[in-house]
């Protein structure tokens, strides 16, 4: 059987599993709430679930439990305090929400940061990623059922982590970018840390690959499981794994560098045909691979020179729009600031990537079994502060 | 398909982990079970990890280099330092000048209730009055607690590390921290 | 041994087999707990453990216990009160009855029984109605989904398992647990008997159905879809605190011990030890120790497997049963049959 | 390995870019007519501004006939000018004793123009060939609705509930405008200009309080070195 051909299987049998729901016999339903306390919510996310049996006939996210306005707190602060608001967005992979944030300023503003300041941006951006998806690999496991992996994704994670923390002084919330450059330089023997810490990933990519990828267990769960077609994960606004998952090859990494130079190493955007929840897992799991790899290449090639461009002091951005977006760890992430010529920004549009990627799920979850509520939810991988923002 | 079932790796990766864990050491003393090392894990309270140089554990002021400019009040996003300070005329430097005018600092209060530890004051600090220690113990029962006053602040500096050389390729200046 | 109990009075018989009973069941419990649940699935995910309460934390669990008993005992207000307040007691109750039939040495029983497996097989059953009360009892959503899955999971094991015994009865012939112990012992494996007839050896199919079967009885990952904690929030046991939770929790692990001291004497040869005269008294001092290393390593597999692995679909799993396990065991059944009247 | 910095490529790019970014341009035109009012293109990206009745039109002729098939997001300005300021002078507290009403500093409008207080903003992109199209269009004051983007495009569901959460836009069309952020009974559009924000309205500025001058007892003579070492 061809890929293609699996993938409309599975997409017809969640559709009839939608159609039996209605058919059978009119039982009364119930109606569960996974959420907002929740184990499987990582967060407070609201799930209502009307069930017949134990398939779901309709699902509705309830979020906002923890909207916390950054649009309109960004609106009385000044350019440089907003990345320490921004930095609470996602945060597993913090210093990635701020990059995209810095770069549309800086595009308003026609500065460039030098290219030493792009260089180690981009390794820091690759490291986040790291940090983030380090932890789905593990909590994707939990959620079906095996606790161990997520200790090794802490494990291994806090390699990562400890780098951030060198370089930046914050382990989770680095506000290490300015608009024109970095805050600081590397510390002595960072590079070759770094490198370690590269290697000690990819062990455990190894490890994870066996204990989990390859467990015939996990594979039954999540196969074909929550297929996403390539046309309505791209009209829901399915960023980064999700979509790549769905065959659709799309990184913005490559497709419209900005500010990063992705474009200086040699790396590959990995896709799966299958769209299910395996796809997704396997994908990001080459995805990290991948960012070891960008990071190593990076770590050899860092060019010495001035880590801040020409900015002054009380930065005051030219009236103007700009929209900047990167590939964040969770998918595409973009600011879209509104400039009036203040200290502060008038308006700032926050596309964060969990909101567009957790707007399928009502698609997604008719006529699945509550069990694959939690596989699905789990491979679409969100952060809570990424939808509530 | 491989010809190992993955079930089968799986619990080989488990397995390899205990051995890893009990027995971290190779060669002659394999067989010394010493878990408190093969572990991720420290026991916090009797063992401490030391946070990196950089580390943002809580903010140290030099009360000598401060002149209560105002500008980590104003930049801070939460808010949360407040500075208060008069005037003063202090004796000339220099035998036979003219006497100079000085701000003395009243009160210089952090609120780490507030703060986000972003540390945009100790970078738009213009005098060097403001350090980064990694020190990160000082967790308190009541909120109120959390309002370090001018001497605890202070204290803070003792514990700041000096700066690090950068890695090789910088041009960045190597900053010093002023002594006490 | 029997010799010094036919001495002494009714009461003082009955209150030493209900001390042995309740040791048994509690020590064997607190240690698994110790070493696999804090200690080896620590080392499996590279961290410690408990360090704390006593020497390498070997006391957690009376902090545990100490813990739980100050906990308020909650019903939920529209509970099923007595169901719900009942339900502990009825799981524990079938771990201890499974106790009963267990030999522990040639004379250090506490019944023996000519139907003694087929009253284990019985009694373990009375679990699957403690978790269904559990579960309606709770009037909770998750509770009620994980008492459902639970029951419909238990029944389809309980086949499988069954049938992976009867491979054994088959070849032992005999129901009487001892009795099996010693055709362990004193068997051959056609014709070499050098280590007797552990019928790990010759029902090698039958004890891996039993040892997973026995994973699915007691809701061990993969198969604790009744209790999964990432999307049914520990199924049946959601809305119970304190002491009631400390029961289930402790009857998890006895009724691990206790389906483990059944499989080790199916088919580890229980008490025995290879190269020993079975009819030798040393047995009734050392032979319940024997019983209890066999318990830990195969509650040591139980626990490898548990924290190893991700968990089935209650479709998946039922598929498994049904469609695989009966069959193999069916099949096993059929060919031990056959070996038996030709050899 | 080429040690070409990014912005160099860009301009490299860019004429091509602005070339293809023109005849979108004008196919838009041509399938919408005059309800483009007005366009802007800048290092590549590309803004439209269409009247409000061809909102929906706009969206359909981008996805189905330009392949711009993914939904990127949506949402709205609003382009009064803050009545608070920048809210950071509030020496007072503003809840108890509201400060004299500023005079409206003149509203402007950014990229592409805008008539109206209350502009929509939606961007779709076609990832096949990398393009990217920014829509704006203006909604008035007295009737802030629009035509809804989700029978085109499914994703605008919820950002189509966050702008009328946000801002008290109505989507036409829309299968059910909840509140998707905040509690149900929530009364007030916090995203407006004119929705005060109290937290920073409740405290005074810290950085208001300046350094108090010298006591009048000292003999006159500034200092001339200053304060700073």
């Amino acid at each position: 059987m061809t890929v293609t051909e699996r993938q409309q299987l599975s997409y017809i049998a969640a559709q009839a599993a939608d159609a039996r729901v209605n058919l059978e016999i009119e039982t009364e339903g119930m109606t569960l709430n996974i959420g907002p306390q929740h184990p499987a919510t990582h967060g407070t996310l609201r799930i209502v679930a009307k069930l017949d049996g134990e398939q779901v006939v309709a699902a509705e996210p309830v979020m906002g439990y923890m909207h916390r306005g950054y649009e309109k707190l960004a609106e009385v602060r000044t350019y440089p305090q907003v990345t320490t608001l921004i930095n609470r967005i996602d945060w597993l992979g913090s210093f990635a929400n701020e990059v995209p944030f810095i770069l549309a300023a800086e595009r308003l503003m026609e500065v460039e940061a030098p290219p030493r300041a792009q260089w180690i941006r981009t390794i820091l951006f690759e490291l986040s990623r790291i940090a983030n998806i380090t932890l789905f690999l593990g909590d994707m496991a939990v959620q079906v059922g095996a606790i161990t992996p997520v200790f090794f994704a802490f494990r291994d994670r806090e390699h990562v982590l400890n780098q951030i923390e060198a370089a930046t002084g914050g382990r989770f919330h680095p506000n290490f970018d300015r608009i024109g450059g970095l805050k600081d330089d590397l510390p002595a023997g960072w590079v070759a840390e770094t490198r370690q810490a590269m290697r000690k990933i990819r062990r455990f990519c190894d490890e994870i690959e066996e204990l989990v990828e390859g467990n015939e267990i996990f594979q039954a769960r999540t196969r074909g499981i929550g297929v996403i077609p390539p046309d309505v994960g791209l009209s829901y606004g399915l960023t980064g794994a999700n979509i790549r998952a769905s065959g659709v090859d799309w990184d913005v990494r490559r497709d419209s560098p900005c500010g990063l130079v992705h474009d200086q190493v040699d790396w590959k955007v990995w896709t799966h045909p299958d769209g299910d929840s395996f796809a997704r897992f396997w994908v990001r799991m080459q995805e990290t691979r991948e960012a070891t790899k960008i990071v190593d290449q990076l770590l050899d090639g860092i060019p010495s020179g001035p880590i801040m461009a020409k900015v002054p002091v009380i930065i005051k951005v030219p009236a103007g729009e700009a929209y900047v977006e990167t590939e964040n760890p969770l998918g595409v992430m973009g600011y879209y600031v509104v400039s009036k010529g203040d200290l502060n920004p008038f308006r700032v549009k926050i596309r964060s990537a969990s909101f567009s990627n957790v707007s399928i799920t009502p698609w997604l979850l008719k006529g699945v079994y509550v069990p694959d509520i939690i596989t699905i939810l789990g491979s679409l991988y969100f952060i809570l502060g990424d939808i509530d923002r | 398909m491989s010809l190992v079932p993955g079930l089968v790796k799986g619990l080989k990766v488990t397995g390899t982990t205990v051995v890893r864990t009990v027995f971290p050491k190779r060669g002659m003393r394999t067989l010394m079970p010493a878990p408190s090392k093969g572990a991720a894990t420290v026991q916090y309270p009797h063992v401490k990890e030391a946070p990196p140089t950089r580390a943002r554990g809580v903010i140290a002021l030099h009360e000598g280099n401060c002149t209560a400019c105002m500008l980590c009040a104003r930049e801070c996003p939460d808010w949360c330092i407040y500075i208060e300070g008069h005037k003063e005329k202090a004796p000339p430097r220099r035998a036979g000048g003219k006497p100079r005018q000085v701000n003395i600092l009243d009160r210089f209060d952090i609120d780490y209730a507030l703060c986000m530890f972003c540390g945009i004051c100790v970078d738009v600090c213009p005098f060097e009055a403001l350090f980064w220690s990694p020190e990160y113990e000082f967790s308190e029962p009541r909120i109120a607690d959390l309002l370090h006053d001018m001497s605890r602040l202070s204290e803070w500096m003792e514990t700041v590390p000096e700066f690090e050389d950068y890695e090789s390729g910088s041009v960045a200046k190597k900053l010093k921290v002023p002594p006490t | 041994m029997i010799g010094v109990l036919s001495e002494l009075s009714y009461w003082q018989v009955t209150s030493i087999r209900v001390g042995a009973g309740l040791v048994a069941v509690l020590l064997v419990a607190g240690t698994l707990v110790y070493a696999h649940l804090f200690k080896m699935v620590s080392f499996m995910q590279s961290r410690l453990g408990p360090m704390e309460a006593g020497p390498y934390g070997s006391l957690q669990l009376m902090a545990e216990i100490g813990k739980f008993l100050q906990k308020e005992d909650i019903v939920p207000r529209r509970a099923d009160r007595f169901v719900f307040k009942a339900a502990p007691f009825v799981v524990l109750t079938s771990t201890f009855l499974l106790l009963v039939v267990l030999p522990g040495g040639p004379d250090a029983w506490f019944i023996s029984n000519d139907l003694g497996i087929y009253l284990a097989m019985a009694v373990s059953s009375v679990s699957v109605i403690g978790i269904l009360m559990a579960g309606w009892g709770s009037a909770s959503k998750y509770s009620l989904l994980g008492g459902l899955r639970a029951t419909g999971q238990l029944i389809a094991y309980e086949l499988p398992l069954l049938l992976a015994v009867v491979g054994v009865v088959i070849q032992a012939e005999t129901m009487n647990l001892q009795e099996i112990v010693l055709a362990q012992a004193n068997g051959e494996i056609f014709g070499w008997g050098a280590i007797g007839n552990p019928f790990i050896i010759t029902q090698f199919a039958g004890f891996i159905i039993f040892m997973i079967a026995m994973q699915a009885e007691l809701t061990q990952t993969p198969f604790d879809m009744p209790v999964a904690e990432s999307e049914l929030v520990t199924g049946y046991m959601t809305e119970y605190s304190g002491l009631r939770f400390l029961l289930f929790f402790i009857g998890e692990f006895a009724t691990a011990g206790v389906f483990s001291a059944i499989a080790a004497v199916l088919f580890l040869g229980g008490w025995y030890v290879p190269g020993l005269d079975p009819a030798d008294n040393l047995f009734n001092v050392i032979g319940p120790l024997v019983l209890f290393g066999k318990v830990v390593v195969l509650t040591f597999l139980v626990f490898w497997v548990r924290f190893t692995f991700p968990r089935f679909r209650e479709d998946q799993l039922q598929r498994l049963a049904w469609k695989f396990l009966v069959p193999l065991a069916l099949a096993n059944i059929v060919v031990t049959g056959v070996l038996k009247v030709v050899v | 390995m080429s040690r070409l910095s990014s912005t160099d490529a860009v301009e490299a790019d860019a004429p091509a870019t602005d070339v293809e970014a023109e005849a979108l341009l004008a196919r838009l035109r041509g399938a919408l007519g005059d309800a483009v009012v007005e366009s802007h293109t800048d290092r590549g990206a590309v803004w439209v501004r269409v009247e409000r009745d061809a909102w929906a039109d706009l969206a359909g002729y981008l996805r189905h006939e330009e392949g711009f098939g993914f939904f990127n997001f949506l949402s709205a300005i609003d382009w009064m000018p803050s009545p608070f300021g920048r809210d950071m002078d509030s020496s007072v507290d503003n809840v108890l004793d509201p400060p004299e009403p500023k005079e409206a500093a003149p509203t402007e409008t950014g990229v592409a123009g805008g008539d109206t207080r209350f502009q929509l903003l939606a961007r779709v992109n076609d990832v096949t060939s990398g393009r990217s199209i920014i829509a704006k269009a203006d909604l008035p004051s007295d009737d802030l609705s629009a035509p809804s983007w989700v029978a085109v495009y499914p994703g605008a569901d919820w950002h189509e509930r966050e702008a009328w959460e946000m801002f008290g836009i109505d989507f036409d069309g829309h299968p059910g405008l909840r509140h998707i952020y905040l509690p149900g009974e929530f009364e007030g559009h916090p995203l407006r200009k004119d929705y005060p924000l109290l937290a920073r309205r409740v405290k005074p500025w810290p950085g208001l309080v300046d350094v108090e001058l010298m006591p009048e007892t000292d003999d006159g003579g500034d200092a001339g070195e200053g304060a700073a070492p």
